[in-house]
């Protein structure tokens, strides 16, 4: 079996007896026997190193990874520069637990303090927590922030990520708070409604929605923004963080709360995580903000130090009343972003952006002529709907034979498609001919 | 030292992309950012070395000990980083049909089947993130359980005055009202206040065993029948299940559900906070209100996602913190059938070890067999010399060992809460017990010393107080 | 194009100007007009990091890499710990040079007395050095150590690997130095002919032997040391070390001289290279141990230390008579080896290497039932040579079908066959029956 | 702190190897080993953590300037590190057939295109693992090019004053006698010197250019050209390459043959002293002597093997240390036609720079523009305030500087030779240039406080002639 105690059989005996006990059953007699497991667990034996690396490599081997990958909805195949897995692989950050200890912590807290700066600036906020779990949970997280006395019902747009809807209406059974869908037109928020729904709701709390949303459509959020703060309720904007190195951001929009998954900053897709929710706020947001934030502030001797700080807010003082329990978090990945954001400056961000809506655009055209038609007339980022009259399993199917991962099929003929820097223009021109080819009814 | 944002000048940078091989599209200008950007301008040496230089002024579990109470610190096995660099997991997309990602959903029900194992539930769900996203989970499934009776009076959850701060939270995000009980003098549950405060209103009770002193409440079984006989359900928050692994389950103490913490009990590193794992188990009459994708079938008739009817929804997008899945089930795999229950024994042990070899110049809060930590109150120590639990903990940094956990559990006065956890050798404790000994002759000889203290650490003590007062969250430029 | 120059045009220009110089190309004017390089070097434009990693990628990927080798010949197929790799890359470890400066190397200098240690242990000997390019080079710089005026001719038994010989010679050929190779007689060096050799010859300085030898077999090495020295020779082994953990150490046999390749200590066999050579010996021949030792000292406050030492015997003092010039060697390689041997400890190198013997014997049992015959019939480690009837390319490629890695065709007909612990009972019977259908005349 | 011998206890181990699952069979009882073997007997979480200590007591790159001069401590991009780490490099055996093997085949075609573009030879090997080791090699080439032709005479390689030492000394291994000349004032090769050394018994020249007291050596056609016309080859000693890449080309010079070293030139780490890796180039005359196997072909037709005619055999078994190569590989494709040059100019635009800033306060030894490295000479300063090279230098440590190269080349009195690469940005040399002045400050303010130097190391100045006299190389244990 497998065994990571040190002590030998004769130390454990040994020390035993120096803490008087018989043996470990002895030591464990304060066990009610009534609850005592009287059989050995029934799990197979443990392995050695070599066997158990064996096994799970032979595990990983039976999933299917693709060369060539153009599927996003929440997963996106950006590159990740070398750097970024050097440097969070140090098992200082690796084996290190939440920096409670600030003397023996700096190296973690100021990784952390610059992270908040860098989201700050990606968002144009004034402060950033350490992170959430992911984009969803931050999205679900940022209906307490925005609820008071007066106002309790969440609004969430329905060009929103299903996923992320979907969290938010758990989070909200839980806080037993209404959830109200804002219906879409030509795949985006239809403003119209909204303004009605909000205007008729004196209890409307907030708006969620996602920029560039689900479809992945520009929504008019400096105009949504508006709209929801005459209704005197809070903007929340889900945001792509490498689209924010060129889009407005929302603090230009107007927004209350800016959360969204950091994924695309150096994680990879790794099935669904660990990825990184990020938020931020506007100063007069600072206290209701949920999570871990460090702050900056001298040692006794006048030198530069960080702290966990404005701790009070959750589970320390009031915790019955929390609106957040959050404590472990996301922050090993809040590093790799931070590595992420500093190996790529502000200029490998824009370029990886431009890069990325730039072959989303001629990806799309390369789908036109092939034959697809577009679900949506609205300027994209990097994420476009084209129906599929092949039929989208066909589709998909034809392009896995080539080792490449197509769009997300929403419907049987519909596919969301999505293109990072990694794309380039030859496997665009492949996917465009394979689509010909079927679309022809011939093979490619 | 420096900030990223003070190193490095305007221009420099990294070679990472490629030109652009299409037309370049822009984002259109209605959309596009006004706002300057402000990003480190570094060379990858600078990048580099910032990072360097940032790892040398942390301290891991790999750096030394770090008994750090109820985060279970326990050695992260390099196996475990091995399996999770695998190619086969880490480039696979979380939307990529079931064909295609036989090898997660494998990982996924095996990792499902052995905690089912351990803790004796009959289902879990991989999807919470963390500890206390376990704890909102299990309450969820609580409440959608009564919720789906149209029990719908019973809003209170019972938790006891020992309990982990984020247990009550868990239950206010649930919508729940808290009625907190409080302890006996031994530590445990206080039976009649427990029978006093269930009712009709009952959702549930919330309860780590081993308690958050350290010990194994005797009457655990009195006290799930209390729970239950009212109609509420029991929630074992699994913090401490290193302790208990294959000697005692929380399902056989009557528990309905429970969260595991992968990054304590399983040893997936801390990451600095992150990321870890809380998968929730249940017992089979819950199962229906399960989040997520549940993955049933076998490896031979392949495995399938099936949603389950009364779900709860989902607490997270796609499949949870998977890569910490990874590694936890490596762990597993190695430990097996026998190298379960030897950690646990081994965790208890090392913990009454040093229980022992302190216990007659310290005050322990509970003088008895303690779990797999042991909580000291310095409260005598501090009435006799000033010295307290804190200037204790950081006369600890100067002889290169975390500080346990402080001030926690509230029930006990100045508190240092001490977790060895298994993989330590007996060394290692030798010289933390020599180190508090001596710390404690410190605090009685030169109590001033340790008011200061630490001493040989990169800063100092921080001033908390005018952090949080005057707050400075951020790097500013001043262009 | 790729750049890891940091400082920016700009700051070149003022870096320049500071410095003196009108341009790069006013600096450069201290080199002669006629030998400056007129034109743009004839390569490829630089690459980002991106391209060049997937260029990388796809190259190596153009390598048939198989899941079963059955193939050693100074390649060992041995498992690696999963902390070998974790340590070994450390960048402290990695970007640091010899350990000039003792005061921030006490690091390095350390693992590598700890690496001289532990080779001392595996060979028996008094010293060791830090490590030297292979162990074919390690054999060949052996010979220098045993000339002398008097002793100026070398001998090599033919039973060593023939690499190690062509290395021997190549470097006999720079030093002038006869090399003459002691026949063998079934399997293993031919003792009669080479106690003949030894005693006609008043000028033998020394004899070069391989133990476990390159077809696998043992030596009867304790008689050939004593023959060497009766003829007034010195006695240099090249040994294997993992089969030093059960084997007869070349201490116990007398050598004067411990030489071989430590790769199968953690190193991937990765294309050959690098690896690591190692010697030890006798304290008496301290002082010819050519490249680096580490010894231990105190510092001015009488703390232990470590530093280089003995570093007057080479190109330092009378360089022009140096008998070695070697200067970097393979110090990673050296920790990686004391890694792995800490992480085996003595237990696991000795289960190593009785798994690796243990699985030799049952895969030449397993061959021969197919209908394969033992070339020799001296007792074997993990190698050992069969004919092979149906041709060895036949066979290979029938392996090579079901990823697996067959021996080493000696020639058409011979076949050099290895066994680690990574092989386990029922890749062999796989191994087997393909041999046995070949050998029936069927398919597998 | 301890030796790994002295921690951990007998007994503990990790969990590595599983059961043998084929019949035990032992070594002979005549075959097998009877001295006790004592290795480390530790867990896992003990290895890791010594070695973690080890590291901390360790000094890369990566943790700050390194400027030892004639070393090239270049910093080490990491992508070159994901390339090593592919599975296609490191799992293939070295005597795999060609068709199995054309990844690595086609890296070692591609590296040595690229360096004979560089150096302007017309052909490589990439056996030799080091520097010395293609010095060896080399000087083999000339040997087999004369013994080839019968001229059995030219037995002597002339080397100047100022070499590195490895020259002199692998000229001995090849069986040379070496004729040492003398420098000019100016640090370049006597010219008349060199035209009395040379004769019919000249076998070759070994030189580097720039030389090592940092200058290009302005004579260098005449110097070749008086080798050729005695009938002697020359060889050129890459390590000074990083100044000159597409600036210069040692083929242009007139070198016959030419080793590089890819640890210093092309970043791959030096790896606490290796591997490194030095291939060794030749004009095509000399092609024919080239030991190992040669590849041949092209990605279309297919890489092969194949061996050249008058090998000089083989330096090193297999292929050399190829993951160093694919490392050098990589690194060439980043830089590729303008990152080459633009290399070798910020190394020579670095060292200028530095030299500049220092040349009113430090003695140069060559007061003129240097290549990538320049030499001070510290002996006026020891003689008016009695410190040395050797103090400066350790006064450097306490800044967390690595020292220069002290004591080197020979030809200059108290040497430090300071060589910064092109990778390090102006701030770094700037901080260095404030220590090497503050120290030439406290040197005459307060000699005494450097003649102990370091002072903020993990030790003080080590004994080294007790280190030297009484020999302890190895831990010993006492049972």
């Amino acid at each position: 079996m497998g065994s990571f105690v040190p002590n030998t059989d004769r130390e454990q005996e040994e020390m035993l007896k120096e803490a008087g006990y018989k043996s470990f059953d002895d030591m464990f007699s304060c066990i009610p026997d009534e609850v005592r497991l009287k059989r050995p667990l029934n799990l197979p034996s443990g392995l050695s190193e070599m066997e158990a690396i064996r096994e799970m490599e032979e595990i990983s081997e039976k999933n299917v990874t693709f060369k060539h990958i153009f599927r996003g909805a929440g997963a996106y195949n950006h590159y990740i520069p070398a750097i970024v897995k050097s440097v969070t692989a140090k098992e200082e950050f690796v084996t290190t637990y939440t920096p409670y200890q600030a003397e023996i912590s700096q190296g973690v807290l100021q990784s952390i303090f610059e992270y908040q700066t860098m989201m700050c600036e990606l968002t144009g906020m004034d402060v950033a927590n350490a992170s959430h779990y992911d984009g969803a949970t931050a999205a679900a997280e940022s209906i307490p922030m925005c609820k008071d006395r007066k106002h309790k019902v969440a609004y969430v747009s329905s060009t929103v990520h299903p996923g992320t809807i979907q969290v938010m209406e758990t989070y909200c059974f839980g806080s037993n708070t209404k959830l109200v869908q804002v219906p879409s037109k030509d795949g985006v928020t239809d403003m119209d409604k909204l303004a009605k729904m909000l205007k008729d709701d004196p209890e409307a709390a907030c708006l969620v929605m996602q920029q560039p949303n689900f479809y992945g459509i520009y929504e008019d959020a400096t105009k949504l923004g508006e709209i929801v703060h005459e209704a005197g309720a809070k903007f929340v904007m889900s945001v792509n963080p490498i689209a924010l190195s060129v889009m407005k951001t929302p603090a230009e929009c107007g927004a209350d709360v800016a959360v969204g998954d950091g994924q695309p900053l150096g994680m990879p897709i790794a099935y669904g995580g660990p990825y990184l929710g990020f938020m931020a706020a506007p100063k007069s947001m600072m206290r209701k903000l949920p999570g871990r934030i460090v702050g900056e502030t001298t040692d006794d001797k006048g030198n530069r130090a960080y702290v966990l700080t404005l701790q009070a807010r959750e589970q320390h003082i009031r915790r019955e009343k929390a609106s957040s329990n959050i404590c472990s978090n996301q922050a090993l990945c809040a590093l790799t972003a931070s590595v992420y954001m500093a190996a790529m400056g502000a200029d490998g961000m824009k370029e990886a952006a431009t890069q990325s809506t730039s072959k989303a655009h001629y990806l799309m055209d390369a789908l036109k002529k092939a034959g697809l038609k577009p679900m949506f007339s609205g300027e994209f980022f990097n994420e476009f709907i084209t129906d599929c009259p092949c039929g989208s399993d066909k589709l998909l199917d034809a392009l896995a034979e080539k080792g490449i991962l197509g769009g997300l099929p929403l419907t049987e003929n519909v596919v969301l498609w999505c293109t990072t820097e990694m794309n380039t223009k030859e496997e665009m021109d492949q996917v465009a001919s394979i689509v010909a080819a079927l679309i022809s009814g011939k093979e490619a | 030292m420096d900030l990223i944002f003070e190193i490095g000048s305007e221009g420099r940078k990294l070679s990472l992309l490629p030109k652009c091989d299409v037309p370049e599209v822009k984002v259109p200008e209605s959309q596009s950012r006004k706002t300057a950007l402000h990003l480190p301008h570094v060379s990858e040496n600078e990048l580099s070395r910032h990072y360097s230089k940032l790892a040398k002024r942390s301290h891991g579990v790999n750096d030394g000990f770090y008994p750090l109470g109820s985060c279970t610190m326990k050695y992260n096995p390099k196996v475990n980083e091995i399996a999770a660099s695998f190619k086969g997991f880490t480039g696979v997309h979380p939307l990529q049909n079931e064909r295609t990602v036989q090898g997660s959903m494998e990982v996924i029900k095996k990792t499902e089947d052995t905690l089912c194992e351990i803790a004796g539930m009959d289902a879990f769900t991989l999807q919470p993130a963390a500890g206390a996203h376990g704890e909102f989970t299990g309450l969820l499934l609580i409440k959608a359980y009564h919720v789906d009776r149209g029990d719908t009076k019973r809003t209170k959850i019972i938790v006891p005055d020992s309990a982990h701060g984020t247990n009550p939270a868990s239950a206010a995000m649930c919508g729940f009202d808290v009625v907190s009980i409080p302890s006996q003098d031994d530590g445990c549950v206080d039976l009649d206040a427990l029978r006093g405060a269930v009712g009709d209103d009952t959702a549930g009770l919330m309860l780590t065993n081993p308690n958050t002193v350290g010990l194994f409440d005797k009457n655990i079984l009195q006290i799930t029948k209390i729970v239950h006989d009212a109609g509420g359900l029991c929630y074992y928050d699994g913090a401490n299940l290193n302790a208990v692994m294959g000697i005692a389950r929380p399902g056989d103490m009557g528990f309905d559900a429970v969260h595991i913490n992968l990054h304590k009990t399983f040893s997936t590193p801390h990451g600095g906070g992150g990321p870890g794992a809380g998968p929730v188990g249940c017992k089979e009459f819950l199962k229906q209100f399960l989040p997520g994708h549940h993955v049933a079938g076998d490896e031979n008739e392949g495995f399938r996602y099936e949603i389950e009817t009364k779900s709860i929804g989902a607490v997270k997008m796609f499949h949870g913190n998977f890569l910490v899945i990874v590694r936890a089930l490596t762990y597993m795999l190695m430990l097996g059938k026998e190298g379960v229950p030897e950690a646990s024994s081994n965790a208890v042990l090392n913990a009454n070890y040093m229980r022992t070899k302190l216990d007659d110049l310290y005050e322990m809060a509970y003088d008895t067999t303690c779990m797999h930590e042991f909580v000291m109150s310095l409260e005598p120590l501090k009435h006799k010399t000033g010295v307290s639990a804190l200037d204790v903990a950081k006369g600890l940094l100067d002889y290169g060992i975390h500080p346990p956990t402080m001030y926690f559990p509230l029930i006990v006065e100045e508190a240092l809460m001490i977790e060895p956890t298994e993989t330590e050798p007996k060394e290692v404790l030798d010289e933390a017990i020599v180190a508090l000994r001596a710390l404690y002759k410190e605090a009685t000889d030169n109590p001033e010393a340790l008011h200061s203290a630490p001493h040989n650490t990169v800063i100092g003590r921080p001033d908390e107080v005018g952090a949080a007062r005057n707050t400075v969250l951020r790097y500013q430029w001043t262009d």
